[in-house]
């Protein structure tokens, strides 16, 4: 009924070692239409993704372009063929501007670089995707939504004849997430075929053309648009039917854990004042730069910060992540990459890090800390091919999972989450939902940051908003609602202030 | 919303000359603590001395500062200096007989000079790139071979240029343009050509790309092993450059010529502000950290100490108080 | 009322190993006598680690400390050769310190010690105290043409004895590396019957090897320059070093003190001065034993 | 192209053994060489030679694995250790006429240069972490500084230890237990402490996350400038350590003791493994570089080569081909 494929896998399998991860994959994606690829995590996803844009090789199987078999050997040279990726890690060099890394391997100018006009190409495409990220900005300075919009930004100024993306909306907002698709849908107009995949399956029913489910590296399902519901759809992926995701609030609040008073983290958070209490989960909603993930990291030491903070009405210095994991606190990173994971080690290393103390004086047993794996492993359902396995090398969830099981190795009484379930595939984020939930009906307190509306309305006994850097509001029991988060996100809710004081 | 997290890194893209401003501050404050402990220091003798003598490291140290930029580093600039210098004296002597003095056997023992330091540095980025050995290694290696090559074919002494030939060579050290030493102006020329290259053309931006993160380099089709292999080879060239500005002053070569060079253009890199782990370059950083380097040692000169045995002493305390104030300008910039 | 100063600059090599090290005490002492005995004398030192900076040194004097007189100790011949010639066509008072330049008639006054006398008093040492057939071992310096001076003239002054060098390596006129060089000499070899150390700081890492060895009877040991512990156990008639050969590094002194007459006196003195090597035996180690200097 | 990356960790991780095969390897090829050119090699002499000989460079070695693991550099070590060896030999000077030739003599000159090793150590590592220069300047600062402060402590000569003191500390370099010599056994303990503590203590952890990346360390509670500055101390130890052991030698200091011990450490350290960027450290390779390291001078010495202008030619061509090896041999593993 459509056009022919642009581009096809036939019977691809792909082995890491001895570990056979794709079997037998038939795949095709065809001009002006958006194909979603969805699968739990780990299913082999960005390794299709991969596959696909020239990164990997496959063990057996074709490649096909065009119906020839594909030109290329390298993602440069799939590039150059129109075949770009949105890479799920990021793939931006850090010490770079972002006019540098959108324009990187294909600078203008002749002999010597046409600076202007770099700069305006990159102000043009950022303009079109309205984000206010400055073109000079240097990556690493940058927070994660930034580098993913950049990330986008790059990939649309490549002119693709095929656009693979690889969870581009996981650390995205709405109104982020809205700009991506009005992109999305422009290019398939414009007859570029496309490929995306999500864990936010109401992005899957409002983008794709046709759906290809994914389960342990073998396609279970095809469809076209209409065929699967959401519910469907999780089912396929997980292959058994999934209860709502969202547990029963039933928390018993206790007394006040921690009260923060005229909180600054400089240069961005002003005046921020909250109480937490025990087995009370606390949403913080907000835009991308907001100032959320500054509050959250001036709380627990990881930047310079004034104010009062009390915990169980005892006024506390938490100077550093030590002091603060000494005070029963810990943070979950945004950042997975380059503040959560150290890539480059195994599972176990990671897990550990930050309480080694507790697996042997002087001496690390190696034996408690393969019991903790065990448990974290089966705990939160870390699918890896290997125990010993680099970290890097795990599905993106997968890392999400782990960072998870680190945060909460400690045992903390308050925990921070930023962006809990980002790149989590929906049977996973239940139990990551029940997990919190138990958390604070043991008496534990949560605060959970996140730019997922339905997470922060499902998981949340209280609801802070804030904006440019304070509090812009505060909701709670009946009054959290979507239209009134927004309110308060946006600033146009009149009652704001009044809801401020209210707190 | 986001300008707040961008307005911060921006100013130190826009104006590098700024953020050079702590390395700059550094050497301003040397040449006043010169000026006031010797009148003499001013005088365009001292000053034209002083210039003319941090060409050498520095023509080295600007290579030096695109290597280090793409994450990688050589040991061996020093001996590799040594080597050329042998290797083209012995050829211009060579060449003598059936050559005459004159010009042509200048430009011939120039071509050699440059041909050497082009082969030494492919050698070193060839073991680099293809065998896929640690620059640290390879070049302690050959830094080994080099200077071992150079004392044996000096026969354990000393190398010296035809005397005549000498007379005919040494204007391009003692003489100049315009009343400006010739190793300044190229040392100048070097200086201005790699702050554009490493600014303004794609080869300093993929040295800076491969430096920060060379898998995303190699994604965005930025041949890797090959920019990597220019660093070098660009090193070694102007390794050769360098020691045909040498050898006229000096006339002969042996086994302790450019001796602990390597170190003397890395610090010099490293204080001007680029990253030893790669990925950020300034060669308008290095410059200034070569003349902090000579006018340590000229302030030294100039002044009488307590003992001759502190002159380490004092050099090592004012250069890690150069880079604390270039940091802390830095920070509060 | 005085008049103008006269400023000597003083250019040698730092102290990197005892000799120098031993010249750059002589230099200071000599250096704050006559600065006492003379007041209208001054004097600028600076000491250089590496060729290029005393070269640069030498400019530095002319530039901005207006010298009246250079003492130069070249660490290399060649590469010395023109600046200091620069600094005689400037008009100042020359003075070279045992290594000559690499052109005749640059210097006013030339004050060594004798490199070749150095290795053939040593070299006849040994010719007249080994029977033809004895095995020795040398440790030669850092390559430099000096060191290949007294190398050959140790060579030259042997030949025709029927000795045998069975090994010669670098020392590096490094204790440390010495040691080593002896203890691998030590191991390749089973019979040595004399070393030459050619230097004093190499001989006491020799004498080390060999007495961990436990082979202190069978060889003896000659080193160089006339160190004060060295002296003092031919003093003491150690059987394992029967002598030593001079080359002090107070040569130094002579060539400041003449070259300091020059500004003092009406009479200059021109010429060259050769410190002959001579032989320190347990006669007349007395003389040439200097408890106070750090050599 | 990914999948050699994955297989590669797992072996390495559970059989250290396995994967420091590569230097083993050249080591073992080194010994039959050794071996094949000349018969005493193998002597128990040599070998006892050569083992004691390296205990100093190895046990700084072992010191600076931990300061390179956490992404550190240390150029001073060398200075440090002559700087050490002056102090304890004036001190212990000093201390002869009040506390007479004997044991409590000995300790106490131990303890002085354990001392000076900790306030140098914890000098550069204060440098390092609380004003937050770059290792390469600070420690080349230092390294100036220690080696200016010897030369002048010795006045431009030899600090020798008083003759009698000397004959009672000997022993300490020169005899040892069950037939071991005294720094061969320091040595061996210092390199398995050294191993247990990179592979099986919360410090060594530390310090290879802090390598591999400090932010993600800073975030898990790690007090990545605490863990710093202990490698710093850690290694300043070591070296007073490497001293205690050095001194009853030679019974002296110059201002050429040490000279180029930084070099040789940290090329031991990057010839075993380590990665020279850090996060990833492994104290057994670097045993393994130390001894390929002593044993090329040693075959030098027992072979009769060409010239021995050569040698060092022929080290860095050994050194560079034992790396190739071991990389040859980590990626078909
Ligand atoms: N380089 C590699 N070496 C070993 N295993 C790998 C490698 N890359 C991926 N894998 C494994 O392949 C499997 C599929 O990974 P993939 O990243 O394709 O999953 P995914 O479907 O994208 O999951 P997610 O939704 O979590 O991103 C995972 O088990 C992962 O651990
Ligand atoms: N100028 C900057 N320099 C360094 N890091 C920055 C800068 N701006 C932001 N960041 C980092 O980016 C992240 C986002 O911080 P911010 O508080 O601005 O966003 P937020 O409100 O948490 O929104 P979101 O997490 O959705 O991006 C934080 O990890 C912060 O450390
Ligand atoms: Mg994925
Ligand atoms: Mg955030």
């Amino acid at each position: 009924m459509t056009a022919a494929p642009v581009l096809e896998l036939r019977d691809v399998r792909k082995s890491f070692g001895p570990i056979e991860i794709l079997h037998g994959i038939d795949f095709a994606l065809h001009p002006g239409e958006v194909h979603a690829l969805i699968g739990e995590n780990g299913a082999g996803k960005s390794t299709i993704m991969k596959i696909l844009g020239g990164f990997l090789e496959p063990t057996s199987g074709q490649v096909l372009l065009d119906g020839r078999p594909a030109p290329y050997a390298s993602g440069a040279e799939a590039e150059a063929a129109g075949v770009v990726v949105i890479h799920q890690e990021f793939n931006l060099a850090p010490d770079l501007t972002v006019t540098e890394n959108i324009w990187l391997g294909r600078e203008l100018g002749r002999v010597f670089l046409d600076h202007k006009a770099m700069r305006a190409g990159t102000q043009a495409l950022l303009d079109q995707l309205d984000t206010h990220i400055s073109p000079e900005a240097r990556i690493a300075d940058l927070p994660v939504s930034d580098r993913q919009m950049v990330e986008i930004a790059k990939a649309l100024s490549r002119k693709a004849r095929v656009l693979i993306m690889d969870e581009p909306s996981a650390v995205l907002t709405q109104r982020e997430v809205e700009i991506l698709f009005r992109q999305i849908d422009r290019l398939r107009e414009q007859g570029v075929a496309l490929l995306y995949t999500s864990h936010r399956l109401e992005e899957v029913t409002r983008l794709a053309d046709r759906i290809t489910v994914l389960r342990d590296g073998a396609v279970v399902r095809r469809a076209l648009r209409g065929e699967l519901t959401e519910d469907g759809m999780a089912t396929a992926m997980v292959g058994r039917d999934l209860q709502d995701i969202y547990p029963e609030r039933r928390h018993s609040m206790g007394e006040v854990a921690l009260e923060v008073r005229g909180f600054h983290v400089p240069p961005l958070v002003h005046d921020v004042s909250f109480t937490l209490r025990r087995g009370e989960v606390l949403g913080i909603s907000g835009l991308v730069g907001s100032g959320r993930t500054e509050l959250a990291e001036g709380l627990v030491g990881l930047r310079p910060a004034t104010g009062d903070v009390r915990r169980n009405g005892v006024a506390v210095h938490i100077r550093s992540v030590r002091d603060a994991a000494h005070h029963g606190m810990a943070y979950l990173t945004e950042d997975r990459k380059e503040r959560g994971l150290l890539l480059d080690k195994t599972l176990r290393e990671n897990l550990t890090l930050s309480t080694l103390p507790r697996f042997g004086t002087p001496f690390i047993s190696d034996a408690r800390e393969e019991t903790a794996l065990t448990e974290a492993i089966g705990e939160f359902d870390i699918r890896a091919p290997r125990r010993d396995m680099k970290v890097g090398n795990l599905s993106g969830g997968n890392q999400q999972k782990l960072l998870l099981a680190k945060t909460l190795l400690p045992d903390p009484e308050i925990v921070i989450i930023d962006e809990p379930t980002r790149g989590i595939d929906v049977g996973t984020k239940s139990q990551i939902y029940a997990f919190i939930n138990e958390l604070a009906s043991e008496g534990r307190s949560v605060i959970v940051i996140s730019s997922d509306m339905p997470e922060i309305l499902g998981l949340s006994d209280r609801v802070l908003v804030m904006r440019q850097g304070r509090l812009a509001g505060e909701l709670e029991g009946e009054r959290i609602s979507e239209t009134n988060v927004v309110r308060l996100v946006m600033g146009t809710s009149e009652g704001a202030n009044g809801e401020a004081a209210h707190g | 919303m986001a300008d707040q997290a961008v307005s911060r890194p921006a100013s130190s893209f826009r104006l590098p000359s700024l953020s050079a401003l702590g390395p700059l501050l550094a050497l301003i404050l040397l040449v006043a603590l010169g000026a006031f402990l010797n009148d003499n220091f001013l005088s365009q003798g001292n000053i034209t001395n002083v210039l003319a003598r941090s060409a050498f490291i520095g023509m080295i140290a600007v290579g030096m500062t695109f290597v280090i930029t793409s994450g990688g580093l050589d040991l061996s600039v020093g001996s590799m200096a040594a080597f050329i210098a042998g290797v083209m004296i012995l050829a211009m002597n060579a060449l003598l007989p059936s050559m005459g003095v004159g010009v042509p056997l200048i430009l011939a023992g120039m071509g050699v000079a440059l041909a050497v330091g082009l082969a030494a540095g492919l050698a070193n980025g060839l073991l680099v790139t293809r065998a896929g050995i640690e620059p640290f290694i390879v070049t302690l290696g050959t830094m080994g071979i080099f200077r071992s090559l150079v004392t044996w074919l000096a026969d354990g002494g000393t190398i010296s240029l035809d005397f005549a030939v000498r007379q005919l060579y040494r204007p391009v050290y003692y003489s100049g343009l315009f009343g400006i030493a010739w190793p300044i102006l190229v040392f100048a020329l070097v200086a201005i050509a790699g702050q554009v290259a490493m600014r303004h053309t794609r080869f300093g931006r993929y040295c800076e790309a491969i430096g920060s993160n060379d898998k995303v380099a190699r994604y965005s089709a930025v041949s890797v092993e090959g920019v990597r292999l220019a660093t070098y080879v660009l090193l070694g060239l102007l390794v050769g450059l360098a020691t045909i500005m040498y050898v006229p002053r000096l006339g002969s070569a042996s086994g302790s010529t450019g001796m602990l060079w390597e170190l003397e253009a890395i610090a010099a890199v490293i204080i001007g502000g680029t990253a030893l782990k790669g990925g950020y370059g300034r060669v308008w950083g290095t410059v200034v950290g070569v003349l902090i380097l000579s006018l340590i040692d000229n302030i030294l000169n100039l002044a009488d100490l307590v003992s001759p045995y502190l002159n380490g002493a004092i050099q090592g305390v004012i250069i890690v108080l150069a880079v604390v104030l270039q940091r802390g300008k830095k920070s509060s910039a | 009322a005085q008049g103008k100063k006269a400023v000597i600059g003083v250019s040698i090599p730092s102290a990197t190993h005892g000799f120098m090290g031993g010249l750059n005490w002589h230099a200071q002492e000599t250096i704050k006598r006559l600065k006492a005995t003379y007041p209208n004398l001054d004097f600028v030192l600076a000491t250089a680690g590496a060729v290029g900076k005393q070269v640069n040194d030498i400019e530095d004097m002319m530039a901005t400390r207006n010298i009246d007189a250079l003492v130069v100790l070249p660490f290399e011949s060649e590469p010395l050769t023109s600046p200091v010639k620069a600094v005689k066509d400037a008009g100042k008072w020359v003075t070279v310190v045992d290594r000559g330049l690499s052109q005749e008639g640059i210097e006013d006054l030339y004050v060594a010690g004798d490199n070749t006398a150095f290795g053939r008093v040593a070299g006849e040492y040994f010719k007249a105290n080994l029977k033809s057939g004895a095995k020795i071992v040398v440790l030669r310096g850092i390559p430099t043409t000096l060191d290949n001076e007294r190398v050959d003239a140790f060579r030259k002054a042997i030949d025709g004895s029927g000795i045998e060098i069975l090994d010669m390596q670098h020392g590096n006129w490094n204790r440390d590396k010495a040691f080593s060089v002896m203890q691998d000499y030590l191991s390749k070899h089973k019979k040595i019957d004399a070393v030459w150390a050619a230097d004093d700081d190499m001989a006491i890492g020799v004498l080390e090897a060999i007495s961990q060895s436990g082979r202190q009877k069978e060889m003896w040991v000659v080193g160089g320059a006339g160190m004060k512990e060295i002296v003092k156990r031919i003093m003491d008639k150690d059987p394992q070093l029967p002598v030593d050969v001079t080359y002090p590094p107070a040569l130094i002194s002579t060539a400041l003190e003449i070259t300091a007459l020059r500004f003092v006196s009406d009479t200059p003195v021109y010429g060259r001065f050769i410190i002959g090597s001579t032989l320190i035996t347990p006669a007349n180690a007395a003389q040439f034993y200097f408890p106070n200097s750090p050599f």
